[in-house]
């Protein structure tokens, strides 16, 4: 499955102030995949992730060194961060619809890159909800405030409205630890049909839902990917020692 | 048993005090409300005067025993609306600027300056006027006049501005962060986020703001009162015209007035009450009607 | 309430009632004329043209008196008149004769005259106004300088508040009662009027003779100049009574004392003294 | 126009806007001081407004001068703003002072006076008595106008230390303490603030607390809620009118500080409940969840948890009250009254630091002086600022960001 690399990850070290939170990540994230990033929390798997779309930005004490590479170009570089942004999208761990009505929240991405267009709006927002499994559910008070949703459909709204960018890659910075089974359930289903169209990237702590949903897994410790592999063999026979003891729960 | 019921009672006794404390608040609206209308509207029940050329009249003499409010009632309302399309706009973008552009050190400077500017009492905004607008005015007035519409709108421009600066910005601050992560993640730029999210849900805020801003500008007495002119006729057809608000009427007069021109000062207390009373409708009207939706 | 939080709440109210005990600390303003030695607090109040003879009087007074404590505000004849009747003034002060419904049940006293000098800015070439001049000015019959000998601007008029005894006397002497023009400017006491007509070129104001100083032009009123023998002698036809009155059911015998010190010797030198015109 | 052009454009404006904020508070301030701190020096702060005329009684005695011609002359206690030397001092030996003549100028008087610029340690004017015997004090820049009734007006320096020095036996001298200052206004306004914030506090802040942890969403909230905001949007100036025929006239209060204190406080109820209710409003559910989860009552849970993080609310509504307080000229107009000095008790009038700006602006057409004032009061507002910042932060224990 040599599909061409989404992301290629060069000796990337990330500080935080004089705390160094990231330390030398090499990594080739393939397209159209899952690669779930597993590991204790404080191991810097969220921070990774959230390079990948500029958000440590917003962190004014974050330095960065290394490249990575999407699309040809560095993105630690100097680039359009708000092209990125379009092209990245992100859901994040708890759910953070807009307090507007639904059909804005989904509307909101598209229309500040321009769209104007009222049926245009219409068809991306009814095709994005329809894709998010979330349509049936709300179809007839889509001008209802989203504030009024389920944990879960809020998630699966958030997920609608960063497919309405049309991305070409997905963040999910643990998605459901905040929603209970049933909604995480339908989430995880809703990645697998994703998957064809998107690159996903998730940050998960359950080893079931990685071992479950995602192609590739990478096991960060301290700051470190110890292994990145096909998911089977991490779950199955990993190389190294502390990914073992990490997968069997012996610490972490 | 016996010490949560004594704890319970205690609980209902602390909240009982609770209420009345709120209370307090309406017992005194009630009073000032009684006490202003009963006084305002006494000489239109004893027809000593009509209501009608009361409202319509655009002379006050009393003197002469004609008290026409119509022209002030004209003036106050120009005077507000003036102050609130300069001040409103300003004070809204200052309050932007130092929550979401302003780097934090910058950003506790200016609300310090901000606050400062709200301590300044009135007064001396008027002495402010008196010194320095006025002349200005009077440079460039073709009646070669200071006092005028313009030197008010001004000075009640300059006054509102902190008020409607600190609180749009508390309330802008505390829109939580997800709601910017949220955006600037669909690729939304810092000014789309500003525009599209923040403000929309601090608005309920930023319309306190702006409902205390207009009560302080119509409200205004002794700065405006160094800087109106105080005519006794005219309704303003100019910005260099004179204009004499509802508030100077009364702190001019009130304190000499007797028989029918002080209770119709009174009756000039109760159309500025009633305006209040609109204003206060209105936008909590607004700002419930937007968030239900 | 956290700990520190109540420190915070409880040390205010301790530090506020303190503040306020230590307030009401000396004795309430109980009045007793023993006979050397008159106290009482005597709180006056009404026409501010009155305000620098009568301070001047008071400070006179309560060095002679120390037990006694004399204040006087300023805010318009009306409201001396009104105060006085209503008991919140110990006296009133009023620079214009009462109207009959006012008189009621109030003891008045003329203790001085005053001249009342129309005055301009001291750039304006203008030095003698007819009365009938001010009048027409006032009634806006005339609007610009250059129709009385002055440069060619508009004449902006600045009178006083409904409640001035000042505007009163001019309405009545100079001859526009209730016929102030419409866009007058309406200036709320005597040094407020001066201000006006100081930073104004084109202004023209009235004020009490005792006020006039180096920032305002007095003019000549039918070419007699505007000065204290020129109000004694009646040549100067704006001038009027300072009256102060009290009423006899409220008033207390420290005021009274303070009234006859003003109709004194000693305090009618206090008046010349201070630009006024003994009785 | 493209996105990125839009962006810049509106981020200009927001410059602008900021801009224009700050130079209208930098002029304004910059006018009220330069205009004003001519006017402001130490005995500004420590002196009445009205000069105080008092008939001093001494018993005159030769007191030899224990200092050199030098540092007599050296000593000069004349206020730089309105007086200039003209002659003197001469050393007065029966009265055991040094007199100099001194030209007094303000903006609206011009005369000369003689003042007292040195006194001896056993001088006799340190055991100064007033007709009714109690002891007075007299100290150097004090103006002496008369002695035994003969004037000093039109006399030369020579001349008054003559007529002076022929007297013998008990003197009768009339003394002038100098006014011009604002110490009574300055008292009075920290009486107003703090009985005003005696009475508003509590009542604001625990009327908050009902509003809304008590009070379930209905009528009798919205009641309250939209009486608050009448209260804020009522024209101070009604306040005074409401404040002088219930207070002043209806319970009797008189005009007075008790009376202005307590109308100030119905100005401030607003202030303070609408602050403190949106710090309220800002402290998370799941802090009360957290706390009632732990057994705690209603109350506890309020004290403990609830109000210990809306104390920067709370302490914005102490702010913004101080600042209405020490702004408030209206109601206080009406209510406290116009005269300058420190109220004896809770019923004697007294003009706060507003109010006589107003007054000296108004009435004396004195702009100097207003500023003057100003200055005072720009510095007690930042110092108030500065003093409420640091509490809020020192006491903003549960959510440090």
């Amino acid at each position: 499955m040599d599909t061409n690399i989404k992301f290629n990850t060069k000796n990337l070290d990330l500080f935080y102030g004089d705390f160094q939170a990231l330390k030398s990540i090499n990594m080739e994230i393939r397209e159209k995949e899952v690669t779930a990033f597993i590991g204790p929390s404080g191991c810097g798997k969220s921070t990774f992730l959230r390079c990948l779309n500029r958000m440590n930005d917003l962190i004014d004490s974050v330095k960065i060194k290394g490249e990575i590479i999407f699309d040809g170009k560095d993105i630690n570089g100097p680039i359009d961060v708000i092209n990125l942004r379009t092209r990245v999208g992100m859901v994040f761990q708890k759910p953070n619809p807009f307090p507007m009505s639904i059909y804005e929240n989904i509307a909101y991405g598209p229309k500040c890159q321009g769209m104007k267009d009222k049926n245009q709006l219409d068809n991306l927002v009814k095709e994005s909800l329809m894709k998010a499994a979330l349509w049936d559910e709300v179809k007839d008070r889509l001008n209802k405030s989203a504030l009024g949703l389920s944990g879960g459909q809020q998630q699966r709204l958030c997920i609608a409205r960063t497919i309405a960018m049309n991305p070409e890659v997905i963040l999910m910075d643990e998605p459901t630890s905040a929603l209970d089974p049933i909604a995480t359930a339908k989430i995880e289903d809703l990645m697998s049909s994703l998957k064809k169209d998107y690159t996903i990237i998730i940050v998960t702590h359950s080893m079931q839902q990685a071992g479950r949903i995602s192609d590739k897994t990478a096991f960060f410790l301290m700051g470190e990917v110890i292994e990145f592999n096909d998911t089977p063999i991490i779950f199955t026979n990993p190389h190294d020692k502390r990914t073992e003891d990490y997968i069997t729960g012996r610490f972490g | 048993m016996q010490a949560i019921k004594r704890k319970k009672q205690k609980e209902t006794i602390i909240e009982g005090f609770f209420l009345i404390c709120a209370f307090v608040a309406v017992i005194s609206v009630l009073a000032i409300t009684v006490f202003v209308f009963f006084n305002g509207l006494k000489p239109f029940i004893s027809n000593s005067y009509s209501l009608w050329d009361f409202l319509t009249g655009v002379e006050w003499r009393p003197g002469s025993n004609m008290f026409g409010i119509f022209y002030m009632i004209v003036g106050s309302i120009f005077a507000t609306l003036g102050a609130i399309l300069i001040g409103v706009p300003v004070a809204i973008f200052t309050a932007v600027y130092i929550s979401e552009l302003a780097g934090s050190r910058i950003g506790k400077m200016i609300r310090f300056a901000v606050e400062l500017l709200a301590g300044i009492p009135s007064v001396l905004y008027g002495v402010f006027g008196l010194g320095i607008i006025v002349p200005y005015v009077l440079k460039i007035s073709p009646m070669a006049q200071g006092e005028s519409l313009l030197a008010t709108i001004l000075v009640l421009a300059i006054m509102i501005l902190p008020t409607v600066v600190s609180i749009s910005e508390t309330s802008i601050s505390a829109v939580p962060k997800e709601y910017r992560e949220g955006s600037y993640a669909l690729g939304a730029s810092k000014i789309q986020t500003i525009f599209k999210v923040v403000l929309p849900a601090a608005r309920s805020g930023i319309m306190t703001g702006v409902i205390l801003g207009i009560g302080r500008a119509i409200g205004e007495t002794m700065a405006v009162m160094l800087v109106c002119g105080n005519p006794i006729a005219g309704i303003p057809t100019s910005l260099f015209d004179q204009i004499r608000p509802l508030t100077t009427n009364i702190a001019l007069e009130m304190g000499y007035a007797s028989g029918v021109h002080q209770e119709l000062l009174y009756s000039t207390g109760v159309v500025l009450f009633i305006f209040i009373m609109i204003i206060n409708l209105a936008v909590n009207k607004l700002v419930k009607a937007k968030v239900g939706s | 309430m956290s700990k520190s939080f109540k420190k915070v709440l409880v040390s205010l109210l301790i530090g506020a009632t303190v503040l306020t005990l230590a307030g009401c600390g000396s004795s309430g303003s109980t009045t007793s004329t023993t006979k050397e030695a008159i106290s009482g607090e005597i709180n006056g109040g009404g026409s501010t043209s009155v305000q620098k003879i009568i301070d001047a009087a008071g400070s006179e007074f309560t060095a002679l008196n120390p037990e006694a404590k004399f204040t006087y505000s300023g805010t318009g004849s009306s409201d001396g008149i009104k105060g006085a009747t209503a008991g919140t003034y110990s006296f009133g002060c009023a620079s214009r004769e009462l109207k009959t419904e006012e008189k009621g049940s109030l003891t008045e006293l003329i203790f001085a005259y005053d001249g009342i000098a129309v005055v301009l800015n001291p750039a304006n070439t203008v030095t003698n106004l007819t009365k009938d001049q001010v009048a027409k000015i006032y009634m806006g019959e005339i609007t610009n300088w250059n129709e009385v000998g002055g440069a060619d601007a508009p004449i902006v008029v600045v009178s006083r508040e409904d409640g001035s005894g000042t505007r009163d006397a001019v309405e009545e002497l100079v001859g526009f009662k209730e016929k102030l023009k419409a866009d007058a400017t309406i200036k709320e006491g005597n040094g407020n009027v001066q201000t006006t007509v100081a930073g104004n070129t084109n202004a023209i104001g009235y004020v009490s003779l005792t006020f006039v100083d180096k920032t305002v032009k007095a003019i000549d009123v039918d070419s007699v100049k505007a000065t204290v023998d020129n109000v004694k002698n009646k040549t100067y036809p704006i001038s009027r009574p300072f009256l102060a009155m009290y009423d006899e059911s409220k008033v207390d015998d420290a005021t009274l004392a303070f009234l006859d010190f003003l109709m004194s010797t000693e305090g009618q030198a206090i008046v010349e003294e201070h630009g006024g015109i003994a009785v | 126009m493209g996105r990125k052009a839009k962006d810049s454009l509106i981020k200009g404006v927001i410059y602008l806007a900021t801009g224009i904020t700050l130079s209208v508070l930098l002029f304004i301030v910059g006018f009220i001081f330069i205009k004003g701190i001519g006017l402001v020096n130490w005995d500004f702060l420590t002196r009445d407004f009205n000069e105080n005329v008092v008939y001093a009684f001494i018993e005159s005695n030769d007191v030899p001068l224990t200092i050199d011609e030098e540092t007599l002359n050296g000593k000069n206690p004349y206020d730089k703003r309105y007086e200039t030397h003209l002659e003197g001092p001469i050393y007065v030996e029966n009265i055991g002072a040094a007199i100099a003549k001194v030209a007094y100028k303000n903006h609206s008087t011009e005369r000369e006076q003689f003042v007292i610029t040195y006194i001896e340690k056993d001088s006799p004017f340190n055991r100064a008595i007033d007709s009714t015997g109690k002891s007075i004090t007299i100290g150097t820049d004090y103006i002496l106008q008369s002695i035994n009734g003969n004037d000093f007006t039109s006399l030369t320096l020579a001349e008054v230390a003559e007529t002076i020095s022929a007297e013998s036996g008990e003197l009768k001298i009339k003394v002038v303490q100098p006014g011009g200052g604002i110490k009574s206004n300055i008292i009075t306004t920290l009486y107003m603030v703090l009985l005003s914030l005696i009475v508003a506090l509590p009542l604001g802040i625990f009327g908050a607390i009902y509003l809304t942890e008590y009070a379930k969403p209905g009528r009798l909230v919205n009641m309250i809620r939209f009486a608050a905001e009448c209260l804020a949007g009522i024209p101070s100036i009604i306040f005074g009118l409401f404040g002088m025929a219930f207070f002043v006239v209806a319970l009797k209060f008189q005009i007075s500080l008790i009376s202005g204190s307590l109308t100030v406080a119905i100005i401030l109820l607003p202030v303070i409940i609408r602050s403190t209710e949106e710090a309220l409003k800002t402290v998370p559910m799941a802090f009360r969840e957290g706390s009632l989860a732990l057994g705690a009552t209603k109350l506890q849970t309020i004290f403990k948890v609830v109000l210990p993080c809306a104390v920067p609310g709370i302490a914005t509504a102490v702010l913004l009250s101080i600042g209405r307080v020490v702004g408030e000229s209206a109601a206080l107009l009406l209510t406290a009254g116009t005269v300058a000095q420190i109220p004896g008790t809770l019923f004697s009038p007294g003009s706060t630091l507003t109010v006589q700006a107003y007054y000296v602006a108004k009435e004396e057409g004195n702009i100097e002086l207003a500023c003057a004032i100003g200055i005072v009061i720009i510095v007690i507002v930042i110092v108030l600022n500065i003093l409420s910042r640091v509490t809020s932060d020192k006491l903003d224990v549960f959510n440090k960001k």
